[in-house]
């Protein structure tokens, strides 16, 4: 049975729909990428995966459980992380702290912290380097790097990452994919939200959404015709 | 500065006011406030008089009686009305519910007399101590609620501008004696104890005469809240002290809204400056948390004139906050205190119980009773005919006496008719101030 | 005739030397490119420039004026607009009112002449209207003239300031990451849209972007960052195959140059264009 | 350090129907304003003088009201001590009057000017930095005016009573009545004029952003200290007229409450909306005036009502005097306000605000959109 | 001048215990808190009443304080968090509402009367180089130096660090499994206990009436804590004990040529603090 298996998927905005009854599933260990242009909904997506937006209707079963309009508090604990479109990092907070704060869920294992921080300054030596600077002050990418680097701190089952490439430079994009890659061969399931075709690379599934449906699915094999899938996609080639 | 002070009488007679209120010709029928007729005419809008012209003594000129239409507002055949404004919310206010029970006790008891057939209404407003709102209450009162009368319970800004409003108007006024800065030459106003001026002399009969401070006379201070209005209350201390040869050993102000370190820092000047005797002249409120801050062996005596620091509510609070530094305060009073309340008067505590379901009398009460029996005297005095100007022209030449305050004596030329004082002492075990002496012109 | 002119500027933060005597000259009409890895100092060098930091040593120099000690504002009115790498408009107000704002220093009559209303600042808030939309019309976003900010998708805010930037009326275009969040066929429109407006408003332009093909299409001259100082530039074609940005900055083919010297060969000075 | 402040749509949004006009056209609404402000004149005209001053009163609020509108919706600045402002424009007034024996005519410009001149002294030190600490500087400087400005004796007359008596034109209180409201319409055009004019919308978007303001070429620091100086001036000119509305200016009234209550109004009334502002401010200057002849209604109202006699009895016992009541009146008003109808009086008034401006009367307006907060400041450029 | 100093420095030793109070909510929140005062003064009310019937302090003084707490939280749910998605602006104002509105109740239910409390030391007090200094100011010094060490750590906690990532990304700080309301709880709660304590502290120094805390100790403590840096624990009490040495000494020597000289002291040091260090005296540059 799928890990994630979503069904029907309804929500809204006050009055306004904006996901019109959405089904996908992904397995336990793959990697899914949400591609779509702007306002498809793919935000909205994982914000009710992610509990901090509640679904108007259907079901998103994780794990066998049916937890469609838990709160973030919830998902978290079951192991459900988003890292936020816009990087979101705490200002005023070293890259330390908020790296600390990532982990929050697990702060009593002080061991497992120290570990897995270690571990993230092998991934981003950027970082490591930056421990002591205040996450305001980084540059753009830096911030990135570090919402990411704290969605990996509380060690989560299934992983969402909204627009995780955004303004970074190459060389870090297909770093962070490939990071991505080694996240999820130690088991992690990865949702990624994408404007960047290059993530079907490391991708198992690609979901193709506009207007709040989702128009394409591709799994597998599928995904090696990436010609086709950039028709879809992109309606012409960029 | 009379220039000033004539000047802006031009300018209220040019303004068409012809109401005359500061070189007092009588009122005429274009006064404002003529209650029947609701006349929204030129002289509706009484134009202040104010500004600073201290004169020793007050020089109000005669208005002759019975000169053109007669103002009856606020008279009918068988009630006369009344407004009160006092302070019950605002910096330094009154216990509200005090003030409540007490006003109209005694117009409602079984014994309540009738006035030439009249009985008296009496409203009341919370000025909030603030002369703006005070002002326009007052106007509430006279204006919309057709009060004959008003009087000020206490709070010297208050007073003087309600009293001033009430001058533009023609309506009679009474207050107790506060300052006589720009209220003491108003035709229509009349204060019923001695002016904080007036008690300056008798404060240093007492500091020389007294016993127990007597030998203290040459560690005297004082301490003012910071007003113009308590400037002639201040000369007239220290012109008593120069006659006897006496300078002050510090000579103080408090800000009208003192901080934390204005209390610190003038507790330790007293004390620095050895003051052994204070004349404290500010709201009670400050004399509290002033006594408050003093500590180790410093205990001076605490004196003053004036009415609310005679109050018990004031010694309830400060014994404790004082830690006892309050005890044996001496203030002159215009009202006897509970203990000798039924001396003078035994309908007092009768009458209190009476009107307010068995409740327990309290000083205020006994301002208030005495206040009312001042002026139902004046009233009775007035005749049966009463109008503003009649009640003006009676009263200042009228003298009056209620038993509870002490006897007023009014001219033409003086309407600060308060003549003696009571002298009350803290008593911090009872809780109380106890009754020194009574009717006292002189130590 | 250079319009920029950057002389060997530096600047730290604490222990981190952002820009290491960067050197650099951007020539009337131009459209440069700007690229370097994440914190090589892209967006500080634009705030060295508009004024939002004040450099620690070098010269900043514009057509030619020293102005390294003028506050913002002031740069601003000499003609330096830019674009912010998070969005730079006022949320609180509409498109129009976004683009009103942006015409500042072009309205001549007094603030006090606005205040107590006199008449010909209505006319002339009519012009500005009038002119607001001819920039809005110019970047096709005529329709959401009366639209207020909240809830237009990010790329369209983007375009919404890069035409309230053209409205304060700029000889030169700093422009932060114009086309993060745009997707591929968004961000092209927006290339041929710098091309034409460098055209018919005849303004220089730096574009700083992580959207190598765009940038590498639409700009006449590169520069390449990293770790505060210029890695490389020139040609964009030459820029996007130097060896050191595929490695630094591309991360291609790091395998096949690491073991070849040869193709570490420098070529600065040359490929200046004209 | 960057503390945020925004107030999302401080600027009046038009939403006009440019297509057909909707509900009546404009002879309609001609005739609703004309009936409308007739109605206004008329009225002061007839009530009594009392009921005129109070009246007048409440118009010299509501130009507090748009000076606080113009500092807190436009700038996004609070004031803490703008009690000391409209004081010192009174004790102006008083001054030009009586000391310099010159006539209202001077004094009320003097005292307008005096307020811009205090908010210049004042912003020019503390506007430098952002952030909500001018709140703190105004709340200290009006401790300061009322401790000691206000009594400077050569300056105040200590405080006490500088009188300040009407110009012969204008003695009763009806006639000065019409003219606080004559001013209140000015402050209400300048106020119209500098949001729709280069001046206003530079200091919204100092507001928002001061980098993206600078970065459009305006001089933040002179827009910060313009609009602090606006609303000094306004301050400064209420102030002026409050002066000839007493009678007589004393300092006892100008303190730290007088403050609160101005920021109170301002927030009741919906800074977003001017008209919102006029309403709260009048709204809160009559409350305390009538508050004790509604509570008397009140009760009286209880007492005819058969069988709960015991009620308005009760009430009369157990509070001695309605005036106690005004401070929590006011003070759940404001909160009610805030958690319930974010967009403040203006709000409930924007159907037929926007149906006057040609819009439609539509109901649905009352619920306004929520305000967001927008993102994190980002701490650098 | 020792007088000034001693003076000066019992005063400021109250602003900066109010100071404290205003600096947890402000680093945590991002929010002022004018009802800060005000919940001390209800805590001093009710331990008032508790006292009157005997009670004794142990027993009052708990009451008082967990009133305080209660009042606290009330504030957190039913005013702070239905404005969490509001302007800075709006909540200040908000909670200067509930200042008034407990300034009013009080007001209705017990009268605007001045109050004396219980002294929790007995004792005449001492002079120290020519200042009055009584038991009760020693007990606020002591309370002063426990509420301050407490903060100090408390921010250093883990939960501390969570407080302040919740109060600069709230959304962030929620996917990161933060709690935000409890915070929200917990930092209003802490608050209102320190701000209920400070008021018993100061309760028997003097006299208390509704509303006395707000008048007379809220505004110095405002300004404390920004010229202490308004995120800065250590400059919240730097900040207090400036204000009471500026305010002593001013008035102390200029009290009498100039009126109100202590505020105009304060006016011009604020002034200057800000001119020439904007982020205050030991707060950090931003
Ligand atoms: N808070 C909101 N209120 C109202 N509408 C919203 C809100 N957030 C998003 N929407 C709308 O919902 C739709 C889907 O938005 P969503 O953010 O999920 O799209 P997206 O695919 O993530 O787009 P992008 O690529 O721009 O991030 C859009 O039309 C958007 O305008
Ligand atoms: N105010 C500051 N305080 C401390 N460090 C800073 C500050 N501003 C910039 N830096 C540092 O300077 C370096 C350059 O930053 P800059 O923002 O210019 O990078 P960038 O080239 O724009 O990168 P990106 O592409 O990620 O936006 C970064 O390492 C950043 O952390
Ligand atoms: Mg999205
Ligand atoms: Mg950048």
């Amino acid at each position: 049975m799928a890990l994630l298996e979503v069904k029907g998927l309804h929500a809204g905005y006050g009055d306004v729909e904006v996901l019109y009854g959405l089904d996908f599933a992904v397995e336990q260990g793959e990697t899914a990428v949400f591609l779509g242009l702007n306002g498809a909904g793919k935000t909205t997506t994982m914000h009710c995966l992610a509990g901090l937006h509640k679904p108007s209707g259907g079901s998103i079963s994780f794990d066998g459980v049916d937890i469609a309009g838990r709160d973030v508090k919830q998902m978290v604990r079951r192991g459900i992380v988003l890292v936020p479109e816009g990087r979101r990092v705490f200002p005023a907070l070293s890259v330390e702290r908020n790296l600390a704060i990532g982990a929050w869920t697990k702060r009593r294992k002080s061991s497992f912290v120290s570990e897995r921080k270690e571990q993230i300054f092998d991934y981003f030596p950027r970082l490591a380097e930056r421990q002591n600077q205040l996450a305001g002050t980084l540059s753009g990418g830096e911030q990135q790097m570090l919402a990411l680097a704290r969605g990996l701190m509380s060690d989560p089952k299934l992983l969402l990452i909204d627009e995780a490439s955004l303004g970074l430079a190459p060389v870090i994009v297909k770093q962070l994919f490939s990071i991505i890659g080694q996240i999820n061969a130690t088991g992690v399931t990865v949702l990624l939200v994408e404007q960047n075709i290059g993530a079907i690379d490391i991708a198992d599934q690609a979901v193709l959404m506009e207007k709040g449906n989702i128009v394409y699915r591709a799994k597998g094999k599928q995904l090696d015709n990436r010609e086709k899938l950039r028709e879809a996609f992109l309606g012409a080639p960029a | 500065k009379p220039g000033v002070h004539e000047q802006l009488a031009d300018t209220s007679t040019a303004g068409n006011q012809t109401t005359g209120t500061v070189d007092g010709t009588t009122p005429t029928d274009t006064g404002p406030a003529t209650g029947a007729t609701g006349d929204t005419g030129a002289g509706t809008t009484p134009t202040d008089t104010g500004g600073s012209a201290p004169s020793a003594g007050g020089n109000v000129p005669a208005a002759p009686a019975d000169a053109g239409p007669q103002d009856r507002t606020g008279v009918t055949g068988n009630s006369i009305t009344i407004g009160i404004h006092a302070p019950v919310t605002g910096a330094a206010p009154f216990p509200a519910q005090a003030f409540a029970l007490g006003r109209e006790v005694y117009w409602k008891w079984t014994g309540a007399p009738k006035i030439h057939g009249r009985s008296v209404k009496v409203l009341f407003e919370d000025d909030q101590y603030s002369p703006v709102t005070a002002r326009d209450r007052c106007r509430k009162m006279a204006e919309q609620q057709k009060a004959f009368l008003l009087i000020g319970g206490g709070g010297t800004d208050q007073i003087q501008a309600c009293a001033q409003y009430a001058a533009s108007g023609g309506i009679p006024y009474l207050s107790p004696g506060v300052t006589q800065i720009g209220v003491d030459n108003l035709p229509n106003y009349f204060a019923i104890s001695m002016t904080y001026a007036q008690q300056g002399e008798l404060l240093w009969q007492l500091i020389s005469k007294d016993a127990r401070l007597k030998g203290l006379a040459n560690k005297v201070a004082m301490v003012r809240t910071d007003t113009p209005n308590f400037d002639d209350a201040h000369d007239a201390f220290l012109s008593a002290a120069n006659k006897r040869g006496k300078s002050l050993v510090l000579d103080r102000t408090l800000p009208k809204n003192p901080s934390q370190t204005d209390y610190q820092t003038l507790a330790g000047q007293l004390d620095g400056a050895d003051a052994q005797i204070v004349h404290i002249l500010t709201a009670p409120t400050h004399y509290v948390l002033l006594t408050a801050r003093l500590a180790g062996d410093y205990r001076p005596w605490w004196i003053g004139g004036g009415i609310t620091h005679g109050l018990n509510a004031v010694l309830e609070t400060g014994c404790t906050t004082s830690n006892g530094a309050m005890d044996k305060a001496l203030f002159f009073s215009p009202f006897p205190g509970l203990d000798k309340i039924d001396s003078v008067d035994p309908n007092y505590r009768k009458a209190y119980r009476e009107v307010n379901g068995g409740a327990e009398p309290d000083d205020i009460g006994i301002v208030l009773w005495g206040l009312a029996k001042t002026l139902h005297q004046m009233f009775q005095n007035t005749g049966p005919s009463l109008s503003r100007q009649n009640f003006i022209a009676k009263t200042q030449t009228g003298s009056f006496q209620s038993k509870v305050f002490p006897p007023q004596k009014y001219s033409p030329q003086n309407h600060l008719g308060g003549t003696q004082v009571h002298l009350l002492k803290a008593n911090c075990a009872a809780g109380q101030y106890r009754t020194e002496k009574m009717f006292v012109s002189g130590f | 005739m250079s319009v920029l002119d950057i002389e060997g500027v530096s600047i730290g933060f604490g222990g981190v030397q952002a820009l290491g005597n960067v050197t650099l000259s951007i020539d009337e009409w131009e459209v440069v490119g700007l690229i370097g890895p994440n914190g090589a100092g892209k967006t500080t060098l634009f705030n060295c420039i508009t004024g939002f930091y004040r450099q620690d040593q070098g010269v900043i120099r514009f057509k030619g004026t020293e102005i390294s000690r003028l506050a913002p504002h002031k740069r601003a009115a000499l003609g330096i607009g830019r674009t912010f790498q998070q969005v730079g408009l006022v949320r609180s107000m509409t498109v129009l009112e976004n683009l009103l704002l942006a015409q500042h220093l072009e309205v001549n009559y007094a603030d006090i002449a606005g205040l107590i209303g006199s008449p010909e600042t209505f006319a002339a808030e009519i012009e500005l209207r009038q002119r607001a939309m001819q920039v809005l019309d110019f970047m096709d976003l005529a329709d959401l003239a009366h639209s207020p900010l909240d809830g237009l998708p990010y790329g369209t805010l983007k375009t919404i300031e890069v035409a309230a930037v053209l409205a304060t009326d700029p000889e030169i275009l700093l422009l932060d990451e114009p086309a993060a969040g745009m997707g591929p066929e968004e961000a092209h429109a927006f290339g041929n849209r710098v091309r034409e407006m460098r055209k018919e408003l005849g303004i220089t332009v730096v574009m700083i972007d992580h959207h190598v093909p765009l940038v590498v299409a639409v700009s006449d001259y590169m520069y390449c960052l990293d770790f505060g100082q210029v890695l490389t530039h020139g040609e964009p074609d030459y820029v996007r195959n130097h060896p050191d940005v595929l490695e630094a900055y591309l991360g291609e083919d790091t395998k096949k140059t690491n073991g070849k010297p040869k193709a570490r060969r420098r070529t600065k000075t040359k490929a200046r264009r004209r | 350090m960057a503390i945020g402040l925004d107030v999302t749509h401080p600027m009046d949004v038009v939403e006009t129907d440019l297509g057909g006009m909707p509900q009546g056209g404009w002879p309609a609404r001609l005739i609703a304003g004309v009936l409308l402000g007739g109605g206004l004149l008329v009225l002061l005209g007839v009530v009594s003088p009392l009921d005129a001053s109070r009246i007048g009163y409440a118009f010299i609020f509501a130009i507090v009201g748009i000076s606080m509108r113009v500092l807190l919706g436009l700038l996004g600045q609070i004031s803490l001590g703008h009690q000391a402002f409209v004081g010192i424009g009174a004790f102006m007034a008083g001054f030009v009057v009586t000391e310099l024996e010159l006539d209202f005519a001077m004094a009320v410009p003097a005292a307008a000017l005096s307020g811009a001149a205090a908010a210049l002294i004042l912003g020019g030190a503390a506007l430098r930095i952002g952030g909500l600490l001018l709140a703190l500087v105004t709340l200290t400087f009006g401790a300061v005016a009322e401790r000691t400005i206000f009594l400077l004796r050569q300056f105040t007359g200590g405080g006490s009573g500088l009188p300040a008596p009407r110009p012969p034109w204008a003695a009763t209180d009806t006639t000065y009545a019409y003219v606080c409201l004559a001013f209140l319409v000015i402050v209400l055009f300048l106020d119209w004029r500098f949001v729709s004019t280069k001046a206003g919308r530079a200091v919204q978007a100092v507001r928002d952003s001061e980098r993206v303001a600078a970065s459009m070429g305006i001089s933040v620091i002179k827009y910060k200290l313009l609009a602090f100086m606006l609303s000094g001036f306004l301050a400064g000119l209420a102030g002026g007229l409050l002066a000839f509305n007493i009678g007589t200016v004393q300092a006892a009234p100008f303190n730290f409450f007088l403050a609160l209550e101005f920021v109170l109004m301002t927030v009741v009334g919906g800074l977003q909306y001017r008209s919102g502002v006029v309403a709260g401010s009048m709204f809160f200057a009559l409350l305390d005036r009538y508050f004790g002849n509604i509570y008397d209604w009140f009760l009286r109202q209880l007492d005819k009502v058969p069988g709960i006699r015991g009620v308005s009895d009760f009430l009369r016992d157990a509070i001695a005097d309605p005036g106690l009541l005004v401070p929590a009146v006011g003070a759940g008003l404001l909160i009610l306000t805030l958690i319930s109808f974010p967009g403040g009086i203006g709000q409930q008034l924007r159907p037929i605000v926007n149906w006057f401006r040609g819009g439609r009367f539509d109901l649905s307006l009352i619920h306004g959109e929520t305000t967001s907060q927008g993102g994190s400041e980002d701490v650098r450029p | 001048m020792g007088a000034a100093t001693t003076n000066g420095l019992i005063v400021g030793a109250g602003y900066a215990l109010v100071a404290l109070g205003i600096v947890l909510i402000y680093k945590a929140t991002r929010q002022f808190n004018f009802a800060q005062g005000e919940i001390g003064t209800v805590a001093t009310f009710v331990a008032w009443m508790l006292l009157e019937r005997d009670l004794g302090w142990p027993i009052s003084g708990t009451i008082a304080v967990l009133t305080g707490v209660a009042m606290g939280l009330a504030i957190e749910r039913f005013v702070v968090r239905p404005l969490a998605r509001s302007p800075q602006v709006t909540v200040l104002v908000a909670t200067a509402g509930v200042a008034l509105l407990a300034i009013a109740l009080q007001i209705i239910i017990g009268e605007a009367k001045l109050r004396a409390i219980k002294p929790m030391l007995t004792g005449d007090g001492f002079t120290i180089a020519g200042a009055l200094v009584k038991p009760q100011d020693l007990m606020i010094i002591a309370g002063l130096a426990v509420t301050g060490v407490v903060l100090f750590l408390f921010f250093r906690s883990p939960v501390g660090t969570a407080l302040l990532a919740t109060s600069q990304e709230p959304t962030a700080a929620r996917i990161a499994g933060i709690d935000i309301n409890q915070m929200s709880m917990l930092v209003w709660g802490v608050a209102a206990l320190f701000g209920a304590l400070a008021g018993l502290l100061f309760a028997p120094v003097d006299a208390f009436t509704p509303g006395f805390m707000t008048q007379r100790r809220l505004i110095p403590g405002f300004t404390a804590a920004v010229i202490g840096g308004i995120t800065s624990l250590p400059g919240a009490v730097a900040g207090g004990f400036a204000i009471g040495l500026i305010e002593s000494y001013f008035g102390h020597f200029l009290g009498e040529s100039i009126r109100g000289a202590d505020g105009l002291g304060v006016l011009i040091a604020l002034l200057a603090v800000l001119v020439v260090r904007p982020q205050g005296l030991l707060g950090k540059a931003a």
